[in-house]
């Protein structure tokens, strides 16, 4: 048992593993648009924006502990400021995606600071209050948002309006933002938000402000799901209210649960495997909530950590029964 | 232990991704369509597949099934002829109300599936999503049951068609109807969204110019999908007004119906209700529905009551042992214009089709109906009446139904114009 | 349209405010069933709107197959027992098995079985629009015309406090009830002492389930019964008993009060923005009192 | 007989219990001694199988009652007294007693009732309506310890009863447990506080580390020194 | 270097810790005696600032910190340990050692480079100090009870403290253990110029190493002094010792 780190040659296995593993996935998805046909280079590109999504979700939740129960209105924010400034006020596109994601940090971060007073559950059903606060705003002012109507044919600049210029460009941002949260978990900030989730009684006698760390961490999470909304309106270059509605956070959520949410990947994998699934059901039968709700019950109730954190469980224990 | 956990998750999503690939890749191109010739000889390589996106979760699936159901009626009646040698096919998608994923079906039904025409939309907000989508694509959509004005006003295009009265004209029928009444005082009520607010509007922009006397006791929205509307009858009673205005979206309908009853509110004032006297609603009120209210809808499977009329409803009814709503029958009357203008078109390119449904006229159930060629919306007669009990039912139909001219109730080409900058 | 309308008269706004109280009654019914699962079980119950369907659903059902006035008391009686033993079936089925889980876990399984209840609902019943007869029509009036309300709300006014009241007494004074109350405290200190916590978890969970139901069918006679329809309420119920303060049932309703009356008024002095009010009801209560306006359980 | 035979335990993935063997005869009073965290009650836990040994077999009255669930364990007569109390603390002292009194209804031929509760613990008469939260330790201790009787058990697990309470209360108690053998219970307890332990116990167990390193009586165990130096500190 | 006046902390009215005094300054190494309940682990949460006193004041290298957040009682050079194991479960013994360093260094809300490599001189040098370097890459959880409650301290030393306080370090160990700990503590005492205040339930470990005890019981100091005094002193015989040995 005392073993488990010292065994090298596993670890550098797993580094040529890793290696080879992220050479692939990068050949794979720089030429996806060569292979795929239109409507999967679509959903490739629909799965990237809720790949951002639910990363950005697990940011607070997985390593910070926090209970976000409405993630989805940040990403709401995000993508109608994003929206409303292209199509009212025809501001360009950098300009209008910095807005977009100063507006979706600016809610977080009062969104935050009135709810990292509470702990648990009722940090989660404040930001749930509050988002859907938010919700009803959106949806009842016409002038506005449009309403239940929604805001569509946003004008958005020719080059990334092509199927093709639109996955590029976000696979780009998706790929940096994934690897800034990355950095950020894996930095001081991001062990001590850990440490912040695992302990903060303890936390706070090593002399770490556990309130400034979760809002940080609960407003960065914000900032990320508006630049995922932003991302969403230039791929569908249309926003309406159902995308902050309260389901749709659950959903999300479900995808960093089932996707395993103590891992970095995790979130990312539910976001691919639910999206699929959600897609294909759709396609094949009229009753897809029946099924898609049945596999959701199954995988919760066999698969408590998510799919990654159990295929890490198993793993992780054979090699230690190995070394052990 | 670690580094373990990020190599195993990038190879499942490696996994993942390539399972996608595979089953991406395997979809063949079509081969590319022969440049259409004569319509009248031209003969389809394929048959023609419709996509219908619709609500097919929560309160609205009454309208939306009906509509599909009355869709594969028609289609049975199209493909004993045929088009063009072909036949018409469907396949439908659920958008459970919202835009993103009417938005996202559309891109599948479109570039998957490859579909030549879309319809069905139940939402407003999903028709206007995909509106700006297939422009784009250049594939004719038809909207069956979603009512906003501006998807064949201020948003309209080339390819986009609405057989569903609008919020413009509905509001403007209403307001012609209740002009040759001699009320004054009115109180205009509505649903929460879009739909009801529009409604409203028209309804007293066109009222005001026709009776300059009237004015507004009280204005008041509910949220949709309220359950108890007493204290809106409360504050209706409160401002005392001689007439009701009250527009209800989908499923808010039948408690409003219902509260109205209960209140006897028709004993004392006029109310008025869009839809009202719809088959959906007042079917499942029973006997519950108040007696003598006002109510619209474009289409009652009982009036006119025409051979061709009385026709359609029995077939449906032998079908399906129920008879069509409004938005059912809008469902079949789709089917056929879609058919018409394809064998009209003589060819299975969507600027061809677009361009034949564009103005065509074809006979339906309740007479010769026409596509304006404008604004692609669909020039249909329109029915108020009054509740009444039948001897033979056990719910209440319209009674003393007045049919206002579809060409009558339109809003000038020249308005749609202007809201459309033109 | 103004932003204000024009005050109201006085006895207008009793009568909504009476009507307020009507409507908090059925909001108070879903939200105990919710607050007493969770004070108890603590998992926090999403499909408890999909049971308020379900009652209103199994009501339509046997007021149709009885049919007549008598046809409503036989459903109020059968609909929520119908109802209670599904939630048996749930709990004893599913929930169980996630106990020990994370609470996360336990609330995104009752949303799964919120889809999947919404499509067997489908499949049963059909998607037509269907309507109820209720036992009462008509208003009565009181103190000369100053409250005017359907008899129908002065039956929801009436039902809410006996269901409290009877629930009251069920928690304090019954053997049942003071198991329940230790077994919301320390579940295991209740099996050492030989008493079946399992079995009790299963009684509050169908109680739960129960006061769901009862809540969807007395709403039924009132509403379009729809797939859905659980949804509205479930947000607001679920504010009501965080409001209120978890699992504290006193909390509940006082908050079902605030909820029901707030949202009543409002609508007589700002209409466009009705639908704002529960939000921002409930934002401002949890940032005044972040763990609700009564003691909660946790 | 309460029979404990080679039981393993592990909390997640932490080993507590390697092979404890022990044993509880009828009428006598066991104490097990042992330091923080040596395992005193994980042994306890095993036996009422809230945390159930993943090797080992626990046996009561020669009925193998391992891995049963914990009401069924208890209504066969062996009651447990954490060493937190565990008080309900929304309920009456009354209604604690209440609830522990349905639960035993129809079992055992002790038969106590309120009244001989309140006998063997006067303080707790006058705090009838008082809620169990706002006891204090010694009134807290009484009442688990009547909480536990109420349920007319045959043996009672008493896990270390005595920590925390101030030396007066420590007396009374001991002679209360002394008259609770004399009415017929056996009696497992775990201690810290070897004296007072030592005036109760019949026999002896000392355990470390999750195994048992000492058993005998009570004299055996003052003339072994190395083990009390070793293990117990004293 | 610590100083308490006249501290008082009720809950609902029952007196935890009432009128306690204590004041470090010469003396290195103070225990704080008593049973259990007496009141020793409520007197170390309300100087570090997990309770805040209802009366009294806690002063520290002559500032006054009564009621300040436990955060920021920790910057200002006073550390502590806990008597019940309180680790990071998810963590490495290297990370749970490295949050604390961070902390101390103000480095928590560095962002963007990598934490592996950062302070692991100090981190190690921590770790070697207390004899866990071996078990640096283990996540914590694997640890036994005793090397646990070590890296409990190992976490408090994270924050390079000038005053440890240890929330009876000793409880729960093997007597082998105990010694060794006990060796460690001197050390830091004197190596490392610390000062250090903890409660004990073992008297041997008391009377083997403190330069000053304070006896507690029921909230109250009953007797305070050099290790000598307290032993003759009667009441604390009756009350605390004349049970225990």
């Amino acid at each position: 048992m005392l073993n488990i780190m010292g065994d090298m040659s596993i670890e550098r296995k797993m580094s040529w593993v890793k290696l080879i593993s992220i050479g692939i996935i990068v050949i794979v998805l720089l030429f996806a648009p060569a292979y795929l046909s239109r409507y999967y280079l679509y959903l490739a590109t629909l799965i990237l924006v809720t790949i951002l999504f639910a990363t950005s979700l697990n940011l607070p939740l997985g390593y910070g502990g926090l209970l976000v129960l409405h993630q989805a209105t940040f990403y709401g924010v995000g993508a109608y400021s994003f929206a409303i400034l292209l199509k009212e006020t025809g501001t360009p596109v950098l300009p209008a995606a910095a807005v977009a994601l100063l507006s979706a940090l600016i809610l977080a971060l009062f969104i935050g600071w009135i709810c990292v007073r509470l702990r648990g559950l009722y940090f989660g059903f404040l930001t749930l209050a509050m988002g859907q606060l938010v919700w009803a705003i959106v949806y009842r002012w016409y002038d506005f948002t449009g309403g239940d109507d929604g805001i569509h044919a946003i004008p958005v600049p020719d080059m990334i309006r092509s199927e093709i210029g639109a996955y590029y460009v976000i696979l780009a941002v998706v790929i940096v933002s994934l690897l800034l949260i990355y950095r950020v978990v894996k930095s001081p900030f991001g062990l001590t938000l850990q440490a912040v989730r695992d302990n903060p009684q303890r936390c706070e006698s090593v002399g770490i402000n556990i309130r400034n760390h979760r809002l940080i961490a609960f407003v960065m999470g914000g900032g990320f799901a508006g630049i995922a909304g932003v991302l969403f309106v230039i791929l569908e270059r249309s926003v309406a209210p159902p995308i902050m509605f309260w389901t749709h956070s659950v959903e999300i959520l479900i995808m960093v649960l089932l996707g395993g949410m103590f891992t970095f990947l995790g979130p990312a994998f539910g976001a691919v495997a639910l999206t699929l699934l959600a897609t294909f059901f759709g396609i094949f039968t009229e009753y897809w909530l029946l099924f898609l709700g049945s596999i959701k019950i199954i995988m919760l109730l066999f698969l408590p950590q998510g799919v990654l954190g159990f295929v890490e469980e198993k793993i992780t224990s054979k090699i230690r029964n190995k070394t052990v | 232990m670690k580094k373990n956990r990020f190599a195993i998750s990038l190879f499942l999503v490696m996994m993942l991704l390539l399972t996608a690939l595979v089953l991406g890749g395997c979809e063949d191109p079509e081969p590319a369509e022969p440049p259409p010739d004569d319509p009248e000889e031209a003969v389809f390589e394929r048959n023609i597949k419709v996509g219908i996106v619709d609500t097919y979760t929560g309160p609205p699936t009454v309208y939306t099934y009906d509509a599909l159901d009355a869709f594969e009626l028609a289609l049975k009646e199209i493909n004993e002829e045929g088009i063009h040698g072909v036949e018409m096919e469907f396949v439908t998608r659920d958008e459970e109300f919202a835009p993103d994923q009417a938005l996202s079906w559309a891109r599948e039904l479109v570039t998957r599936e490859e579909v030549d025409v879309l319809c069905g939309f139940m939402s407003s907000a999903s028709a206007l999503a995909v509106s700006e989508y297939v422009r784009e694509e250049q594939v004719p959509m038809i909207t069956w049951a979603a009512q906003s004005e501006q998807i064949t006003g201020e948003a309209g295009h080339s390819y986009v068609f609405s057989v569903v009265p609008n919020t413009r004209i509905s509001g403007r029928a209403a307001a012609n109807f209740l002009a040759e009444l001699p009320y004054t005082r009115y109180a205009l009520v509505g649903s929460d969204f879009e739909f009801g607010h529009a409604i409203i509007t028209r309804f007293w922009d066109t009222f005001q110019e026709l009776r300059p006397d009237a004015e507004v006791v009280l204005e008041t929205y509910w949220p949709v999908g309220e359950a108890d509307f007493t204290p809106y009858i409360s504050s209706i009673r409160g401002a005392d007004p001689e007439v009701v205005v009250a527009a209800p979206g989908g499923a808010d309908q039948i408690p409003l119906t219902k509260a109205i009853g209960d209140a006897e509110l028709t004993d004392e004032m006029e109310v008025y209700l869009h839809i009202g006297t719809d088959h959906a609603a007042l079917s499942a009120l029973g006997d519950e529905a108040p007696e003598g209210m006002y109510g619209s809808s474009s289409y009652h499977y009982y009036y006119p009551e025409t051979e061709e009329n009385l026709a359609f409803a029995e077939m449906f009814y032998e079908e399906y042992e129920r008879y069509p709503n409004f938005v059912g029958y809008n469902g079949y009357i789709t089917a056929h214009l879609i058919a018409e203008a394809f064998r009209e078109a003589g060819s299975l390119d969507g600027e061809a089709f677009a361009e034949a449904l564009s103005g065509l006229t074809i006979d339906s159930p309740v007479g010769p109906i026409t596509m304006r060629e404008y604004d692609n919306q669909l020039i249909h007669p329109f029915f108020i009446g009054k509740t009444a009990e039948h001897p033979d039912k056990p719910y209440l139909i319209s009674t003393d139904i007045t049919m206002l001219d579809g060409e009558k109730i339109m809003p000038p080409v020249e308005e749609i114009m202007e809201v459309r900058g033109e | 349209m103004e932003f204000f309308a024009n005050l109201p008269e006085f006895s207008t706004v009793i009568s909504q405010i009476f009507v307020g109280l009507s409507r908090s009654m059925i909001l108070f019914m879903v939200a105990v069933g919710l607050t007493v699962s969770i004070g108890v079980l603590r998992v926090i119950n999403f499909a408890n709107g999909t049971f308020y369907m379900l009652g209103a659903f199994t009501a339509w059902s046997v007021a149709l197959w009885v049919g007549g006035t008598a046809g409503f008391w036989v459903a109020l009686l059968i609909a929520p027992l119908v109802v209670g033993l599904l939630g048996l079936a749930v709990e004893a089925g599913l929930l169980r098995r996630l106990y020990n889980r994370p609470r996360l876990m336990q609330l995104l399984l009752t949303y799964a079985v919120v889809l999947l209840f919404n499509d067997v609902t489908k499949l049963i019943w059909g998607v037509d629009f269907k309507s109820m007869r209720a036992p009462l029509s008509g208003y009565i009036t009181f103190f000369d015309g100053l409250l005017y309300m359907p008899s129908y709300n002065m039956l929801l006014l009436i039902s809410g406090p006996l269901v409290a009241a009877g629930l009251w007494y069920f928690i304090n004074h019954t053997m049942t009830g003071k198991i329940v109350r230790a077994t919301a405290t320390d579940r295991e200190m209740v099996d050492a002492l030989g008493l079946n916590s399992n079995k009790i978890f299963a009684i509050v969970f169908m109680l739960s389930c129960y006061l769901a139901g009862l809540g969807g069918a007395l709403i039924a006679p009132t509403t379009n019964i729809v797939v859905g329809m659980g949804m509205t309420i479930l947000i607001n119920a679920v504010l009501v008993v965080v409001v209120g303060g978890l699992g504290n049932i006193w909390g509940a309703f006082l908050a079902s009060l605030i909820f029901g009356v707030g949202e009543s008024l409002g609508l007589l002095i700002a209409p466009r923005f009705a639908i704002v009010f529960p939000f921002a009801i409930a934002t401002i209560l949890l940032i005044l009192k972040p763990t609700g306006i009564m003691k909660s359980v946790w | 007989m309460l029979e404990v035979k080679d039981i393993h335990t592990y909390y997640g993935l932490s080993h507590i219990l390697f092979g404890v063997t022990l044993e509880v005869r009828k009428g006598e009073i066991v104490c097990v001694l042992g330091r923080n965290g040596a395992g005193k009650t994980t042994i306890m836990r095993s036996i009422m199988s809230f945390t159930p040994p993943s090797q080992g077999k626990v046996y009561f009255n020669g009925k193998d009652i391992t891995r049963l669930p914990v009401f069924k364990i208890a209504k066969m007569g062996l009651a447990f007294v954490p060493d937190n109390r565990r008080i309900f603390p929304d309920l009456t002292v009354e209604e604690n007693l209440d609830i522990a009194a349905h639960a035993g209804r129809g079992r055992g031929r002790s038969n106590w009732n309120k009244e001989k509760i309140y006998e063997l613990f006067p303080p707790l008469r006058e705090l009838d309506c008082r809620q169990g939260g706002f006891c204090s330790g010694g009134e807290q201790q009484m009442l688990a310890v009547a909480r536990a009787l109420m349920g007319n058990p045959d043996y009672l697990l008493l896990d270390e009863p005595l920590e925390g309470l101030a030396p007066l209360v420590v007396r009374e108690l001991v002679v209360q447990i002394e008259r609770l053998r004399k009415e017929g219970l056996s009696i497992l307890i775990t201690e810290q506080n070897v004296r007072a332990a030592l005036k109760l116990a019949n026999r002896v167990y000392v355990i470390d580390r999750g195994e048992v390193r000492f058993q005998g009586t009570v004299k055996e165990l003052e003339e072994n020194e190395e083990i009390s130096r070793k293990y117990l500190l004293v | 270097m610590l100083r308490v006046e006249k501290l008082e902390k009720s809950f609902d009215g029952f007196m935890a810790v009432n009128g306690v005094e204590l004041s470090l300054d010469k003396e290195r190494v103070v225990a704080v005696i008593g049973p259990n309940g007496a009141g020793k682990t409520t007197l170390f949460n309300l100087i570090t600032g997990h309770l805040s006193p209802t009366r009294g004041k806690v002063w520290f290298k002559n500032q006054d910190i009564t009621g300040l957040a436990p955060h920021r009682i920790c910057h200002k050079g006073l550390s502590r340990s806990f008597q019940l194991i309180n680790i990071f479960p998810q963590l490495t013994v290297y990370e749970n050692v490295q949050v604390a360093l961070l902390s101390q260094q103000k480095k928590v809300l560095k962002m963007l480079t990598p934490s592996k490599a950062m302070l692991e001189e100090e981190t190690y040098s921590i770790l070697e100090k207390v004899g866990l370097a071996d078990y640096a890459g283990i996540q914590c959880t694997y640890l036994s009870y005793g090397d646990q409650k070590i890296l409990e301290m190992a976490i408090a030393l994270g924050n390079k403290p000038e005053m440890l306080m240890l929330d009876e370090p000793t409880a729960g160990m093997s007597p082998e253990e105990t010694i060794s700990t006990l060796r460690l503590i001197r050390d830091l005492a004197e190596k490392e110029k610390l000062f250090i205040l903890f409660t004990e339930h073992n008297m041997n470990v008391v009377f083997d190493i403190a330069e000053k005890i304070m006896v507690m019981q029921q909230g109250r100091t009953i007797a305070q002094g050099l290790p000598a005094e307290v032993r003759a002193d009667k009441q604390v015989q009756a009350a605390y010792l004349g049970e225990e040995s």
